[in-house]
Parts: C-alpha cells; structure tokens; sequence
C-alpha cells in the first residue's frame, strides 16, 4: 500500500528537516576544529555520526507511529529522532552541550532521550534491542496500546545482544518489530566481512518471525513493508524483522576520510541520492507541486535553523550540575 | 529459642514476601529470570510467587541475560517496576552493558526525564565448593560503577526492608544475597541471618550502615556473610577482654561514610573484612574512606581480611584457606596489636 | 554411514564407562551429605551435573575426533570428556578436588581442563564457543590438522555469545562443528518455554551453513551426522550446526527434585535409555556377542572403580598451593 | 627540541612498532578486532600493519566482541598470540565474561597445563566530550579481577616496552591506553606522551612503577594521562618551594607497592590522581595499600583527585569540572596542608 498524499508530504517535509539538520550540524562541528582538527573544540564536539542517505528508513517508518509508540535508536540517531517527532529545539540544544537540551547537556548526540514520544538511544551497539523489548512486554502486560520498534545497524546484527532480543521478542509473541538500516558498512568493516549471510532478513528465521527485505532505500516501498509488521504488531501477531538496504552519504563519523570504500561507492550513491529522487516522484506522480516542494523545504529549513538558533543561543549548564540527576528524583 | 511473637524467617523468605506484598498492591512490579518459575530460584527467593501471581508475573525467561535485564530496564522505563535475577552474580560478565552502561545510565541520559524502577537481584559468595565461575561476590566490581544503588543483607529483617526499599525506589537497586546465608539447607546454613520479621510491610532506608554489636577497642567493617564472621570474632575477642564494634555496611551505594567514620574515631582501630577479592575493591575503598578523612583517629595501620587476588578454587582446603572467617579476623586484631 | 563393528564397541565401552563414573560419582556425592543434605560436604561437594542419557551425542561425535581436535564442553562435561579421552584418573582427582586432579583441585567438576586431549570446559553457559572457534582459527592459520567442536545444551543456544561465534565461525569459514545437545530442559525451563523455534538447527540458516537434527538419541545417526559435519571441517568446507535430541536421564543439578518435569517424562525416558537399547541393536545386529558386551561392561565398571580409587587415595593440594598458577609459570 | 639521536614516536606509532616488530619475528602474532585493517584502528595504533602482514594476520571483525575475544583465547591456548582489540574499553559489558571468567582463568583452571597469552588493547578515557558509553576507564574494574595483568602506559617509551612485554607474556595481559595521549591530532594531544623510542625492540618489565619525578615534600601517585597532570601539578608546586615526587604506576596488575610506600615513606604525603570513578577502584587502593602497612610514616591525610561517582557528562563545562587536572591537584595540595 503507498503512503497517502498527506503521507508522502510529512515524509518528505521529515526528510528534508533531517538532512537540513545534519547539513546545519557538519557546518557547525568545523567550527573551531580549523585549521586543526581536535574533536574536543568548537561548539559541537566529541563524535558525530551524521544521518545524510538513511531518511527513508526513518520516515518509512515512524511514518506509523504514535507518540506513544516506543522507538529505541542507534548511535546515528538524528534522523530517526526527527521522523519520531523528537522536540528539535531541545534535541539541537543537547547536541550543542546545553542546559536546555534534552538532559541538560548530559548526554548528547549518542544520548537523545525523549519522554514525552518515548525516544531513546545508545552509544552501544545493539543495546536498544533489549529496552525496545521490555517496552513491547510492558505495553502487553499493562493492555496499553503501542507497538516498540528498535532501530539497528546492519553491524548490530551480529551482536549476541540483538541475537537474544529477537528470541525473547518472538518467545514471548510481543508487539515488537526490529529495522535494520542496512547501509553495508560497520565504519570500515564491509557487511560481506563481517556477516556470514548476505542478507539479514533471513535470519527471522532463527526466530520464527517474518522476516523482509526492502531494496534501494525507497522510502515508498519501506512505508509498505514497515506498515505491515508494525500492523502485525499492533494486531498481537508478534514481531517482525525488517532489513531495508540504505545508504550512508557521510562518513562513519565526522572526521573519517572513508579510504576503505571502494573508489567510485559513494559516488554512485550520491546519484540515488533519496531525496532529490522523491522529490522527482512525487512530481511525477502528482502527488506534490512544485510550489508546495518549495514550501515543505522552505519551512523545514526555517524549522532547522530556529532549532540551531535555540541551541545556540541557549546557556551552558552549570558545571557542578554534572552531579545531578545521578539517581532518579 | 524462639520467643512467642517471634517470626524467623530465612533470608530467601523475607525476600519473596517483600516481593509478595508489593505485588500485591502495585500491579506493575513484575518477577523475570532463569528459573523463578515453578523452581522457585535456585536459592528459593522467589518461592511461591508463581502460584500467586501466575506466569505473566512471575516469567522465566530464556538464558538470554542481556535480553531479560536490558528488556526490564524498557519496562522500567515504560512505567513497569520489574525484579530481575541474575542467578549467580559470576554470570554478570555476559550482560554487564545491560546493567552499567544502560540500567544504570538512562536517567542520567535521560536528565532524569526516564525513571528506571528496578531491582536487579543476585546471588553472591562461595564456601561451598562451586568453584571460580560460581562462587564470586565481586561487590567492588558493581560498588565502582555509578548510577546504581547496592545494597547487601546480613539478616532476613533487612532482607524484607531493603528489598521493599528497592522495590519501591524509582532508580535501579542491585540487591546482592549471599548464598551461604539464604537459609536454603542444601547450602548450609548461617543461623544469624534467620531473625525475626514482621508480617507487615516495611522499608529500610538505602544508604543506611548499621551497628551490629557495639564495642570501643576497634572497628571491624563488613556486609553480608562477613557481618556474621565479624560476630563470631567478636564474640572470641570478648573472650580475651577486647570490645570489637561491627559495623555491618548494608549498601554499598550509597556507602555510609559517616557511620564508619564514627566508629573508627571511636575505636581507632579498623579492620575491613571482604568476602570479594581483596584488590581494587571494597576493603581498599572503606580504609581510604576513613584514612582520607582522617589519620589522627587511627591508633594502628588497618587490616583488611578479604578474598586474595586468585580465582576461587574447587578444593575445599584451598577455598577454605582464601576465604576470611573468624579466626582471620582474630588473627589481624592480634597482627594490629602485635605490632 | 553406520559406524564400524570397532567403533560401535568404542562407542559402547565408552557410554557404559560414563555412565558408570556417573552412577560412581552419584553415589558418593551423597557421602556425607546425609542425613541432612548440604551441599558444601562430602568428598565431592559442589554442584555436581551428571550426563546419564546423553552419553550418545559424546561418543557420536568424539568418535570422529583425534586427540588433536579441539572439544569445548559444558557445565555437563563428562561425558564428553570421557568420550574425548581425557584421562579418567586425573578427572575423577579432580572432581575430588585432590592434588592429582587435572588442575590440582583449582577447578573441579566444571572446570576439566586436560591439554594432551585438547580438552576444555566452563561452568558458563556458551562460553564454549569463542574458544572452539578460535582453535579452528588457528589451526587454519598454522596450517595444522584438527577440527574444533563446541558442544552446548539446547538452552545455550538463545545466549548472544553462542550467535556472535557461530557468524565468526561461518564468516571466517573454519574447521568447527557446534553440536547441541537438545535435552529440552534447561534447568526447569523448557525448550518450548525458551526458544522461538522448535528446533535449533534451523537456526544455521542465519549463518548461511548446513543445519542437520538428529532424533531419537540414537548414536548410530548422531555417528553419521557428525561424521558428514566432521568431514566437512576438515575438507575446509566451513562450519556446521549438529542438532541432536538427547534425554537428560538425571536431575539438572544433584538435589533437583525435578518438580517442573511433566508427570512420566522422565519414565518415559528411562525407558529409552540410550545404553540398553544400543546393546540390544548391536546384539540383535551380530555386531557384538554377549560375552564381549560382557566383557566391555566388566572393562568399563574396573576403570571406574580405579579412577575413582586413584581420587580417594591421592592426597589433597596444600592449602596454600591456592595462590599459584594464577598467570603462566 | 628534538636532539639529534632523537626518534620521537607517538603511543599510537609505539604500539603498532612493537607489534610490528614482534610479528616479523614470530609467525603466531596476529591481531584481531573491529576497525584494526584498512582503518589501522580508531586510534591509530595498528596503522600499517594490514599492508605489510595482510589480511590473514590482520583480521577485521564483525562487531561480536564476545566471540572474538572468546576466539583469541582458544586461539592463544592453541599456541598463537593473538592481539585483540576493545575498541573502547567502555565497550567491556558486552563481553566482560570472555575477558574476567575466561581469558582471565583458564590458566587457573587448567592448574596451569593451559598457558593464555594474549593481549587485549582497549582505549580509555574522555575528556573530548565523547560522553558517557565512550570516555570511560574503569581501571579499577579490571585490576580488580584476578588472573590478568594490566598495564596503562603514559608515553610512548614505555608504551612500545610494555606492549613487546605483553606480546611475550603467556599470560593473558590488559593493554589500556589513553585516548588523550595516542598523538592522534584530532583528539588534541598530551606532548608529553610523544617521547623518543629506540628503534631495536625492548620490552619493559611488567609490574614495575616508575618514578617520573623525583621529589620530597609529597608523592602523587597517578597514571595514564594523569601522570601529565601529576607533573603538570608539582611543576606549578615547584614554582612554589614545594617538591612533589610523582609516581607513574605503568602497571596496576601487579601493583608495585613497594615503590609507592617507599615514596610515601620518604614524603609523608600522598595524593592519588585517577581519571576512573573514585569510589572503589584504584584512589581508594593506592591509599589502602599505604596505610595498611605503615600509618606512622603520613603526616597527613592521603587525597585523591578522582572522578566523581557520576556517569561522564557530554558537556564540555560539565565534562571538564568532572576531569582530574592539574589545578585540583594543586588545590588538594592546598587543602592537605592547610589542614
Ligand atoms: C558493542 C559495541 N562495539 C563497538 C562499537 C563501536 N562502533 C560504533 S558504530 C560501529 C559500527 C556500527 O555499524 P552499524 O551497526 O552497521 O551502524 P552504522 O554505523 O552503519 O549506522 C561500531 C563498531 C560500539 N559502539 N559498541
Ligand atoms: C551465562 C549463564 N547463565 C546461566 C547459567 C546457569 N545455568 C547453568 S546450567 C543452565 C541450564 C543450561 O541448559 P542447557 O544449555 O540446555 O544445558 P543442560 O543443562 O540441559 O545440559 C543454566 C541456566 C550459567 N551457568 N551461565
Ligand atoms: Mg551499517
Ligand atoms: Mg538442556
């Protein structure tokens, strides 16, 4: 089933916000890093693991989701985060270090937790899998409604922590479904090295689940996929495993000259670049104008840039504040 | 002997009954682990609840260690408060992610805008010949790592009340019990921990050290079964005309400085006994604790008696040797005093 | 493939003697335990995890092994030891915890280590695996002959650990079979309880390698699977997942009262038992007559009596003797 | 300035040296971990040696920490040395149990028959807002568990001598260096740490403490990047009369106390600096293991400038007021004395 015109706007407007953000946040992370580059200067330091190439898995979707439905997200999270309705004011702001960011600046760009529409993430590979399932077992034991959907990198696939989630997911039939932004690359290391398969999806067998496959980063063709298992889910028919083949567009994390990747790989990529090739389908399709394309990217920018102006603009948190908020209040 | 109101319960009682009681007046505390189920645990804590609660509360779970207790910390977060089991703490080395870099971080991330309301409980401590993957206490290894509460029974009366407090808390607690106190037969038995315990719900205070016998001529500082080893000492060095004080720590996290700090002042005298590995671990932290605040107090260098840096072997002669008990702790004081 | 008339006596000698050194240590794991069991007394305290019913998988297996070959074993190790030839004296020392013992009392019944046979084992479930993989990766990489097998109950399959190897394993395309021994139970959980699938060796399919289960704990095709499996190690063909439905005839631990179990299964077992039946085929099939069944029996039951007698008699280790061996001399 | 004979080398190129070097002369070196191929590893430390040894000895993993640390020991048991990588130490909870209850012991279990040697390289510490899953060092997790040694070079001198002692130990041995002083540009760099190495290979003895400055008047007691802090601090008490003895502990297993307690015998003062978490871990420890054997030699009470029992903050200002560093070294000299 495609996604409805309505849909398809608030995906593109999702996208174009997401890569608009991250454009905003690798100008920004130069800052104070020249003519030398220390990770630990500028207004943006530590590392940055941009999202540019993967909006259509995030889009394709929390385009099913509710508020209260819960996503864990990886390390590489601003897009997911966007696409899950994450405050972008706040989360800017906690990129930046700040005391209005989402924690106050204690966690930032790896450490995006957002209450009010059940958003987390993790530094650590494969780690959300397990949150993402006690959330689906929480919401089945207390009757509430919402579905949890855990977001990982094709490298997370082969760690034992993902192994486990699935089995308990599926052992216990929850509402539960597992994405796997399959970009072919764990930093330098190829997804053929380092995976004894070709393709995930296949490993849902090991669980006794569906699993599905969506080539060529399509965000129309994700939409479809994601909406069946998330429905599956919803429905009480247990989880589902969705490997989705994107493309990662930046390096590993800013900073990383890729000299692993095969001459010719990212350029190749850049020409199927996403969102330009939305954009052209919805033309096509009729399904957008001109007028109102210009319109969607007019105001995610506007919304991207009032969120680095928040960020910006906002304090630094208190130093000694970094005692706080250890335990709960 | 039993006095008429008295109720003495195991240790491994007193904490299904706190787990009981809760659950019967908060529909969210939920039981997860290897085993709790119709085994009841292995070291019996859970005994009973299934019958009880049924199996959507009370869940066994598959030998998936970071899956279960990274799948608590979602729940927690989701308004859930779940109790997990570790079986043996030796295992934590499979899922420690699970447990210091995300049960104990998220509300730290979080800015404190997640709760994570959950006990994880573990079985700690050897004496029994199970050998080096299962007879650790490693409380030094989850005592350093911020952003969970510890906390470890001598006695069936803190059992209840800490396990109530955890229960209760809206941040993660890791509740250690000591197999050789569980009052499970097959293991032996340490009478001093089957006490008295009140039918009726209660909390103790997390963070709390209590005295456990009074004394002037020095302090012996301990937690779980070395509380009891600490006792018998004490009792012998009453015997030669010397009046130890016990202090039994309770928590770990947050650890009672003041408390020990006082009785040290008092006795000028401390001796630290560990049943965990003596290195980098609790017995080094409580002498820094009280040196660091202050040397004048102290009449003789203090003592540590805790478990040397090697694996725990099998043979009960060579366990038997590494493991602190009473005598151990007599001979320090006279080392101290030789001196 | 059926085993040869000499293996099939290997293989019997072999499962009487463990299951003997397993009635031996049964009995004498109660000395001193009674009236009032605890566990800390007796000539062998400790936890104490007999193998009887599963002795099949052992000998199929360790039929095809050479003393070369790599063996990880489990909590459950005798009989995979004895079929193994680790020396029966210094095992049954060690399980005494004497200064004879294999490691000189450090280890006991959890922990048989014997390097001449290439034999190791942990009281942690799946630990197994990285190890046996990582010995197949050496003897690709030294170029030297031997295989590696993991062996590990049916529970250890749902731990991360067991995943992350069997993907190394596959990737890396090594000389290593994992044989699971399905006995259904992990301690009082069920394998219906536990994991997603019915059956495990499905799961090979998440590592692109052959996945074969052997029913009926019969030594005969458990022979012939791990042969096939075996062979293909040692040609360089990769990895392989084995299978095999097993009968755990004793309690998980000694002590275990077994309440869990459904009413008759285990009768239903006994009646199975793996070591009448295989006399009686080989009987029945002449390839063996009652004199030599007898004559094996009686061969097995005196290496058990000495091996138990060499434990009792050997001394303890000094008490002091705790302290060494802790790094490599 | 560089002097004429002079090879200064950064930790990071000290390390690849060593291994390098051991790797041409023994054919059962090899390495193995995520990002250590074409990458040459995060932190430069295994750049170079994929094009001269190839990828059959230079082995990219998939991200399954458990199973190729568990592969290194069965690998090291069947007689290779491997080198494994954790990229970031942080990282430990996935696979803590192949490193503490496995690599750690099998040489234990197999009462010796089993030799284990390996070395696992791990990267420890923050400072560049990397926040809390990725600045951590938990030193004190690690050398508090028995059967691995630990090491924690401060400069590139000691970081190729360490690593040739590691790669020939047959025990297995924990390598953890600072991100702070690999002399990687972009995480800025400690110049202290990027010193002259001799080309010939040479291997330092492992559990030998170093003094790195010889003084009177007090001993801090660091290591890592905290050394640079500590001479950083007793440079500034120079200029104040004072004269501060600094410690390099280079090894945490085994621990060198004797060095420290003769310095702290000649001193009377001690300060411990160390980049992990305060509470039981290495602060605690080093003062531990001085007063229990000779409270009469301090004048006063021993401090220690630690991390606070806190997750690390992203924020720089938060991140930095959580940092040991020179000034609250200097300032706990203050505080020691004005006492
Ligand atoms: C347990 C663990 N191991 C290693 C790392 C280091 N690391 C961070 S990102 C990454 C690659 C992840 O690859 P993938 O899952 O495909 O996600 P991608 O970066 O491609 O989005 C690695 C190895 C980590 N964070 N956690
Ligand atoms: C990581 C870990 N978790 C839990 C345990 C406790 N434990 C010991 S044996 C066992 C059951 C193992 O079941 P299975 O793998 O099927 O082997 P079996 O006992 O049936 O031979 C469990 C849970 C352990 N030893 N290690
Ligand atoms: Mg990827
Ligand atoms: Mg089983």
């Amino acid at each position: 089933m495609s996604p409805t015109r309505d849909e398809q706007h608030w995906m593109y407007r999702m996208m174009v916000t997401s890569r608009r953000f991250e454009e905003a946040i690798a100008k920004i992370y130069f800052e104070g890093k020249t003519p030398v580059f220390n990770m630990a200067k500028g207004p943006i330091p530590g590392e940055m693991h941009l999202s540019d190439g993967q909006e259509p898995v995030a889009v394709g979707v929390c385009a099913h989701l509710e508020p209260h439905d819960v996503v864990t997200a990886t390390h590489r999270p601003h897009h997911q985060a966007i696409a899950k309705g994450v405050d972008l004011d706040r989360m800017a702001a906690e990129i930046f270090g700040k005391a209005t960011g989402l924690s106050g600046g204690r966690g930032g760009h790896m450490h995006i937790f957002d209450a009010d529409v059940n958003f987390a993430c993790s530094g650590i590979i494969a780690q959300g899998m397990g949150p993402a399932v006690g959330a689906a077992l929480s919401r089945k034991m207390q009757g509430k409604p919402g579905v949890a959907v855990a977001f990982v990198g094709e490298g997370a696939v082969n760690q034992g922590g993902w192994h486990e989630a699935m089995n308990l997911a599926a052992v216990w039939q929850l509402p539960f479904v597992c994405v796997i932004e399959d970009n072919a690359w764990g930093i330098s290391v190829s997804k053929r090295a380092s995976t004894a398969v070709a393709h995930n999806h296949v490993r849902a067998a090991a669980y006794g689940i569906p699993g599905v496959r969506v080539e060529g980063n399509d965000p129309y063709a994700i939409h479809a996929a994601a909406g069946e298992a998330i429905a599956r889910a919803r429905a009480g028919e247990g989880p589902s495993l969705l490997e989705v083949e994107t493309f990662r567009l930046a390096g590993h994390f800013m900073g990383d000259a890729e000299g692993y990747r095969p001459e010719g790989e990212k350029d190749a990529l850049f020409a199927r670049d996403p969102i330009p090739a939305m954009r052209a389908r919805m033309l096509d399709e009729g399904s957008a104008t001109e007028a109102e394309l210009a319109g969607i990217e007019a105001a995610a920018a506007a919304r991207v840039d009032a969120a680095i102006a928040f960020a910006r603009e906002s304090a630094d948190p208190a130093p000694e504040d970094a005692l706080t908020r250890v335990f709960a209040a | 002997m039993t006095k008429p109101n008295e109720r003495k319960l195991t240790i491994a009682r007193a904490m299904a009954e706190a787990v009981a009681q809760e659950m019967r007046i908060d529909p969210t505390v939920f039981v997860m682990g290897e085993d709790i189920g119709a085994l009841g645990g292995v070291y019996g804590n859970t005994r009973g609840l299934l019958d009880e609660f049924g199996t959507e509360r009370v869940r066994d779970t598959p030998i998936s260690e970071t899956a279960f207790i990274g799948a608590a910390v979602g729940a927690a977060q989701d308004g859930m408060r779940p109790v997990v089991e570790l079986m043996f703490v030796d295992f934590f080395g499979v899922c420690f992610d699970a447990i210091y870099n995300l049960m104990a971080k998220n509300i730290y991330f979080s800015g404190g805008s997640f709760r994570v309301p959950m006990v994880l409980m573990t079985s700690t401590g050897g004496g029994y010949s199970d050998a080096g993957q299962h007879s650790q206490c490693v409380y030094g290894t989850f005592a350093h790592l911020p952003g969970m509460k510890v906390v470890a029974p001598s006695n069936a009366y803190d059992a209840k009340g800490l396990m109530t407090a955890a229960l209760r808390d809206d941040s993660p607690v890791v509740y250690m019990y000591h197999k050789g106190l569980q009052g499970m037969g097959w293991l032996g038995t340490e009478p001093g921990a089957t006490v008295h315990v009140p039918e009726e719900s209660y909390a103790l205070e997390i963070g709390k050290a209590k005295i456990a016998r009074a004394g002037s001529d020095v302090t012996i500082v301990s937690l779980g079964i070395g509380v009891h080893h600490a006792l018998k000492a004490a009792a012998r060095l009453a015997e030669q005309g010397v009046s130890a004080e016990v202090v039994d720590l309770v928590s770990l996290v947050p650890l009672d400085r003041e408390t020990i700090r006082a009785s040290v002042a008092k006795t000028g005298r401390l001796i630290v006994v560990d049943e965990d590995y003596m290195s980098y671990g609790v017995s080094g932290e409580i002498i820094a604790s009280v040196t660091e605040h202050d040397i004048s107090v102290l009449k003789a260098a203090p003592k540590r008696v805790a478990f040397p840096d090697v694996p725990i072997p099998f043979a009960r002669v060579m366990e038997q040797f590494c493991l602190p008990d009473p005598d151990k702790i007599v001979a320090a004081w006279e080392q101290m005093t030789a001196a």
